[in-house]
């Protein structure tokens, strides 16, 4: 029992090593690094890309992917920005039907959850390969994105709406509770649900899943829809922090995400990793990104620094993890 | 109390099952033999809700049924172990057996401590000492069968399924596993059990039916049959099974093993192997024995150069010292490995019998640096025509192939780099009485041929049917070297025993 | 082919750079309207801010028949080949708001200029922050020229003034979200500054609403750059300091004019036709609305 | 043997219906789509992407991939330019090295290869996962050519350095040449040769292949080397085709790459998968593209029934080689 109990800590906290030592670097180099602001700062900017990262872990989970979080976040966002500010117009019946900000917001997460869901119908029910399918749905809703804000940015939402990117709570930024609830939820529900324990299985063993009677398609589905939701509560959080709906938000958020799930530890084959670890790769990320800037690391170094950082993280997982 | 009608079955062209009826009553044990791929596990996925299309009617209970998936059938009380492990490698044992059956609250969320003492009670019941909480992925082959039964034994199940239970763990479990079967036949339960281990059938069933292409030649009870006329009525003629002649053991000197070590690679200072010694001649078959986990996996693995980093020793091959880093100077030396688990370790299962059986040898078939066809099925064809692989063509993906015929093509893989020490790791797990008999001519052959040849087995009645000397391993370490005519099952046993615990 | 021409209506390709930034967006449907309002039918095309794409919609554009091309190309450079591949083929390229490096290859260029435009805005960043103080330049993406004319235009006045010092210059993708968090990070390593400058509106947005987070809007002048609509309404509500309006709305339109004209046998257009941009303060700004001037 | 044999024919063209109908549908609604001259300009179009794809491919049927295509194919370009029009001068020495075209070919082939070679090394050698390896390279190497160009495309190389990418040589654009010659030779890598077996054979089971005296991590270092070489290869197809080094060039060519591969029916986790697949699936990527720019499909509209057409095209084959 110790044994395996220590191995799972282990494997939850893989990465903490890789962000302490990146931790350290940058208190050792800025005295800016290591401030409650600076601190607020990387968490609320952290906030989005954990979000989303959530539902791509589960995705990973259970040996998917999911390349359409990126353009679902930005449809989902626009289309609360939207009906928030224009409400639905129908001037042939002279309707007009006004939205409230919760109305919206469950719109927006409702958007999200529909594009999840056809995600997952259409890999279970085609088995199309689901790097294909979100691979569509990353161009899909893209270009809804576009066709419904005709390529133009939907701002100036209003202070109420802004509260959820810009606000405190309890002296902790709106932005940051929301991350911390789904991060705490998604651990439930990986750790002490049944869904939660299929979706492992699922990554695992798919064919002893189903021998087991699991409901393969269904917990597919699910975790698809998830994700897409996940997707549309960061297009909430975008849009609400920039008091705007870009057409173009969410850009290449999927690479970012996929890194912060495997960074993390998470196998790309599923089965294995943690929410925790998706948690602390995002984290690593965060760190990374803040620390060349408050660095003043040019822009053209940047890129070859993060990349070499990254690299660095994993291999000291690997060679750390192996020692143990 | 189970009843099959007219059952049939086909997968896109072949026929797996034809017409097959049959009645299982409870409170008997009734063994279903029959060769590999004659339909036996084909049948079992469908009693079991695993292929919901099929021909004809399964009768439960008097009533026809008509199972959509493994939950329904699980529901209605039959229960199986399947012959493939179908465990998750990554979640615990509790969470495996509770896998698809999880006791939750309404909140969906689980109740672990009721899981875990289920499970604690069903591995007490079954003896296996590990924690609910260890992850499969930690435990050895024969330990992850051991849960493959504790999982069938959750439910009360009415009519249980065993599809060779036992192909991977030790006669100590087997007994075990016995006497649980004894108690659900008491209970009046029916019990199927499928294994390729006849002296098991004997012992624990009552009657018999036979299954040969797909469809019921024989069936009848236990008592009135023996050995032989079992496996007659398996293959349709007459088999003579092969038995040890004592023979002179040949004396050149061919691989010289030294104080092998080697460590775990996790960091805590267990040692796998301890100062393992071992010679081998020239014509000779060593047979090792020893208990689940006794290392003997890691030594033919070390021998083959898979732990370099982790292992020292000293490896002479006729006199010259070698220096194995990695596989493939062992196959250049002339060390070959038929590695135990064939699925994982030794087949790419998705790729053809050709090119599986050339895959170490591609430099031999090679013409002007391009891969020639012909001389590619020239070898394929010499290697199914001379270990008798029955497959419709080269061509066919080995996964198609029953367990015997794979097991040959590894072999046939191997023995085309034209070895002189070949280790066999378990060569007959899962395979039919007369495939195995071919296999262990087959071995014979080889060493009549000058082959050095070391097999390793947790069967003893094998052990003792190949071997011309025998070496017990326990905990890493050699423990017994036995002439084949000293050697017998006591002693060996005996030896076998760790003695610590 | 001049037969050709006269059997079948002509048709209009516009390719643009990119639709993922509402200016472009703005440009390309100026046009498409212009160009149906003088009766052409016409399509628009995505670069997607990629050259070897561009090439793409150039070959099939000349392929499906198209007799002009209203052109807002990638690079000045790489979008040559292109043009020249048009113009062989009989099709007439005008070029809008950004030039290609070939003076006779496109029937017409009409411009606006960057770089200039950046160097007056240079001039009312110097002014505006009295010549002395610490301020912050946000890039946009490094690997687009556009990006380089604006920050070269900026610097070639403001670097001759010692007392301006940049304590930052990070690349925040003409993205308002990437200048947000960007400038979120710089005002911890540089909490005492006093202007930035944008190379775009989306991202001068973005910071002005890092400041505002951090309760520094009011001290530090934000300098954009497009004539965006947000921008325009953050002018006017004292916000942004400065954009610069580039009116792609006029440019566009002489482009669609130009083309007919073309069809209608005229051959001799400007070689280059320079699109003054203006800069846009609180000062003037009641003449200006969304990518140009009220009428 | 005859039905394995129908079986494999049919698997190699798996997507051949989906391309047919598409060609056809596009046929009936435009007259321009099936001409002579169009037909060049899909195959020029396609050719840079066939590159990075046949080495795509490959990694692909190891069971790994590979992100950093673009970036390879970015900064190897940049190089060949930069040092075909600048040469190498060493001020301090006062030495200058100037550059043949061929040089410069080389040499940016060399780069290629490089940065592939460093690719598998890390992925070899540390472990680190192959998506995270690439990830990092796609980082450093855009860096990379941001320092070496400035951030400035390198334009005007010359006319007889823009002969590869719009010449033509007995007829047919020298670019579909390129790509033809490379089909070809993969085609007999993977089918003729013992690193093709070993390639199909490593996806296909790691763990026999080591036992079978493969030799994996020479294998994968060839394989990533060989995608970085592909990619350079495009790298200066693009920068001839364009007589300018763009240093934003490539940019989300993995996605349009892996994509090829995957329609083409080759499976994400190795060993399954055929060349002639993953040229018909560049193919159907660049007819596509073609045919929404013939019909006048406005571009975000374009972008949804891309969506659509993809997950088309892959449900047909599917459906097709079930009922097979
Ligand atoms: N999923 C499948 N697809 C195609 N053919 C199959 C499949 N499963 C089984 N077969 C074929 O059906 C036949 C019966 O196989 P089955 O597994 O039932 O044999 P078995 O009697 O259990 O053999 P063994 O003793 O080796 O377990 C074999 O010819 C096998 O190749
Ligand atoms: N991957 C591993 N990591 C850690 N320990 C291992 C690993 N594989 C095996 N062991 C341990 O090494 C010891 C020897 O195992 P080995 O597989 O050689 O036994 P064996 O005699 O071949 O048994 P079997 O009959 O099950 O094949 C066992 O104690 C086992 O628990
Ligand atoms: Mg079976
Ligand atoms: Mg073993």
């Amino acid at each position: 029992m110790s044994i395996s109990k220590y191995r799972s800590t282990l494997t939850k906290f893989q990465s903490s090593i890789a962000l302490f030592l990146l931790c350290l670097a940058l208190s050792l180099l800025s005295d800016k690094f290591l401030t409650v602001d600076n601190g607020w700062n990387v968490l609320r900017q952290i906030s989005v890309n954990i979000c989303i990262s959530v539902g791509m872990t589960l995705v990973v989970l259970t040996a998917g992917i999911d390349l359409s979080v990126g353009s679902m976040l930005a449809l989902s966002g626009a289309i609360a920005a939207g009906l928030l500010k224009f409400g639905i117009e129908l001037p042939d019946n002279d309707l007009y039907i006004g939205f409230t900000i919760l109305g919206t917001i469950v719109t927006g997460i409702l958007t999200g959850s529909a594009l999840g869901f056809f995600n997952g119908w259409v890999i279970t029910k085609f088995k199309v390969p689901p790097f294909v399918a979100t691979l569509a749905m990353l161009t899909i809703a893209r270009g809804l994105t576009m066709l419904w804000t005709k390529g133009y940015p939907i701002s100036s939402l209003g202070n109420e709406f802004g509260y959820i990117g810009t606000g405190w709570f309890l002296g902790i930024p709106v932005l940051v509770w929301i991350a911390a609830i789904i991060i705490a939820a998604s651990i439930i529900l990986t750790n002490k649900t049944s869904l939660g324990r299929y979706i492992y299985a699922i990554g695992g063993n798919e064919n002893a899943s189903r021998l087991s009677g699991i409901n393969i398609n269904k917990v597919k589905i699910i975790v698809y829809t998830i994700a897409g939701a996940l997707a549309a509560v960061g297009g909430i959080m975008v849009t609400s922090r920039l008091d705007s709906a870009q057409p173009n938000a969410g850009m290449s958020y999927e690479l970012d995400s996929i890194a912060a799930v495997v960074i993390g530890g998470t196998s790309l084959s599923g089965g294995r990793g943690t929410i925790m670890g998706t948690v602390l790769g995002a984290i690593i990320i965060g760190v990374l990104n803040n620390g060349l800037v408050l660095l003043d690391v040019s822009p053209f170094w940047q890129q070859v620094v993060k990349g070499f950082v990254i690299l660095l993280a994993v291999i000291i997982d690997k060679v750390n993890s192996k020692a143990e | 109390m189970l009843v099959a009608e007219n059952i049939g079955k086909r997968f896109s062209g072949v026929i797996a099952l034809n017409n097959v009826s049959m009645d299982l009553p409870g409170g008997k044990v009734t063994a279903i033999i029959g060769e590999n791929g004659a339909g036996k596990s084909t049948l079992m996925k469908i009693l079991s809700g695993v292929y919901p299309d099929y021909e004809g009617r399964i009768i439960f209970k008097g009533q026809e049924v008509h199972f959509a998936n493994p939950k329904e059938a699980q529901q209605l009380g039959i229960g199986i172990i399947h012959q493939e492990l179908n465990l998750i490698p990554d979640l615990s044992i509790r969470e495996n057996i509770f896998l698809g059956r999880e006791i939750v609250n309404s909140w969906d969320i689980l109740d672990k401590k009721a899981m875990q003492q289920k499970t604690q009670e069903l591995l007490n019941k079954l003896k296996l000492n590990v924690s609910p909480d260890t992850l499969i992925r930690d435990l050895k082959v024969g330990q992850q069968q051991v849960v493959e039964i504790a999982k069938a034994l959750l439910t009360d199940s009415e009519v249980i399924i065993m599809d060779e239970p036992t192909s991977a763990i030790s006669d100590h479990e087997v007994e075990i596993l016995f006497s649980i079967i004894e108690d659900l036949r008491n209970e009046g339960r029916a019990v199927v059990y499928i294994s390729h281990k006849l002296d098991e059938l004997f012992r624990i069933a009552d009657r018999y039916i036979v299954l040969r292409d797909g469809q019921v030649t024989e069936s009848g009870s236990m008592d009135e049959v023996n050995h032989d006329t079992i496996i007659k009525k398996m293959v349709g003629r007459e088999i003579k099974t092969i038995s040890k002649v004592h023979r002179e053991s040949a004396t050149g000197e061919l691989l010289d093993i030294r104080n092998l070590s080697l460590a775990t690679q996790n960091g805590t200072k267990k040692v796998l192997l301890d100062n393992v010694s071992l010679k081998l001649n020239s014509g000779e078959i060593l047979g090792i024995f020893g208990l689940m986990g006794a290392g003997r996996t890691e030594l033919l693995e070390t021998i083959l150069g898979l732990h370099n980093s982790s292992s020292n020793g000293v490896i002479t091959m006729e006199g010259q010292p070698l220096k194995i880093n990695c596989p493939q100077q062992a196959i250049k030396a002339g060390i070959v490995l038929v590695p135990e688990d064939r699925k994982k370790d030794g087949l790419v299962l998705g790729l053809d019998v050709k090119t599986n059986i050339s895959l170490s040898t591609l430099h031999d078939i090679q013409q002007a640096g391009l891969l020639s066809k012909g001389k590619e099925m020239q070898l394929a064809e010499k290697y199914t025509a001379s270990l008798c692989i029955k497959t419709p063509s080269p061509h066919q993906q080995v996964k198609n192939l029953s367990g015997g015929n794979q097991q040959k093509v590894v072999l046939a893989r191997c023995l085309a780099t034209k070895p002189k020490v070949l280790m066999l790791d378990e060569p007959t797990r899962g395979i039919d009485a007369n495939a195995k008999n071919e296999i262990y001519k087959l071995i014979m052959e080889l060493s009549e041929a000058g082959l050095g040849i070391i097999v390793v087995s947790s069967e003893l009645p094998e052990i003792l049917a190949v071997s011309d000397r025998v070496l017990v391993m326990s905990e890493g370490k050699i423990t017994a070297e036995f002439s084949s005519s000293e050697a017998n099952e006591d002693n060996i046993l005996k030896a076998a025993i760790p003695k610590t615990i | 082919s001049s037969s050709d021409k006269t059997r079948q209506p002509n048709k209009i390709a516009i390719v643009v750079s990119t639709l993922n930034n509402p200016w472009f967006v703005f440009l390309a449907e100026t046009a498409a309207k212009k160009a149906k309002e003088l009766g052409y039918e016409s399509k628009i095309f995505d670069s997607q801010n990629n050259t070897a794409l561009e090439s793409d919609h150039f070959e099939n554009a000349i392929a499906a028949g198209y007799d002009a091309i209203l052109f807002n190309p990638t690079d000045a450079a790489g979008s040559v080949a292109s043009v020249t591949k048009a113009k062989k083929a009989g099709v007439a390229v005008f070029c809008m708001d950004r030039e290609i490096n070939s003076k006779d290859a496109a029937a017409s260029q009409i411009l606006s200029d960057s770089y200039s435009a950046c160097i007056e805005l240079g001039k009312l960043f110097v002014k505006s922050l009295n010549q002395k103080g610490n301020y912050v330049e946000l890039l946009g993406i490094v690997s687009d020229n556009n990006t380089w004319n604006r920050s070269k235009g900026f610097h070639s006045v403001v670097d001759n003034y010692p007392g301006l010092k940049m304590v930052a210059q990070q690349s925040a993708d003409f993205d308002r979200n990437k200048a947000m968090e960007v400038m979120e990070s710089i005002l911890q390593a540089h909490p005492d500054i006093d202007g930035v400058f944008c190379g775009n509106d989306a991202m001068a947005m973005g910071a002005y609403q890092a400041l505002v987070a951090a309760g520094k809007a009011d001290k530090v002048k934000v300098y954009g750059f497009d004539g965006a609509e947000d921008a325009i309404n953050s002018i006017k509500e004292g916000k942004l300091t400065a954009t610069a309006m580039q009116f792609p709305k006029v440019i566009a339109e002489l482009a669609a004019t130009y083309a007919d004209e073309f069809f209608k046998g005229k051959t001799d257009f400007p070689k280059k036709l320079p699109i003054p941009v203006e800069v846009v303060t609180t000062e003037n700004i009641d003449k200006f609305i969304a990518y140009g001037k009220k009428d």
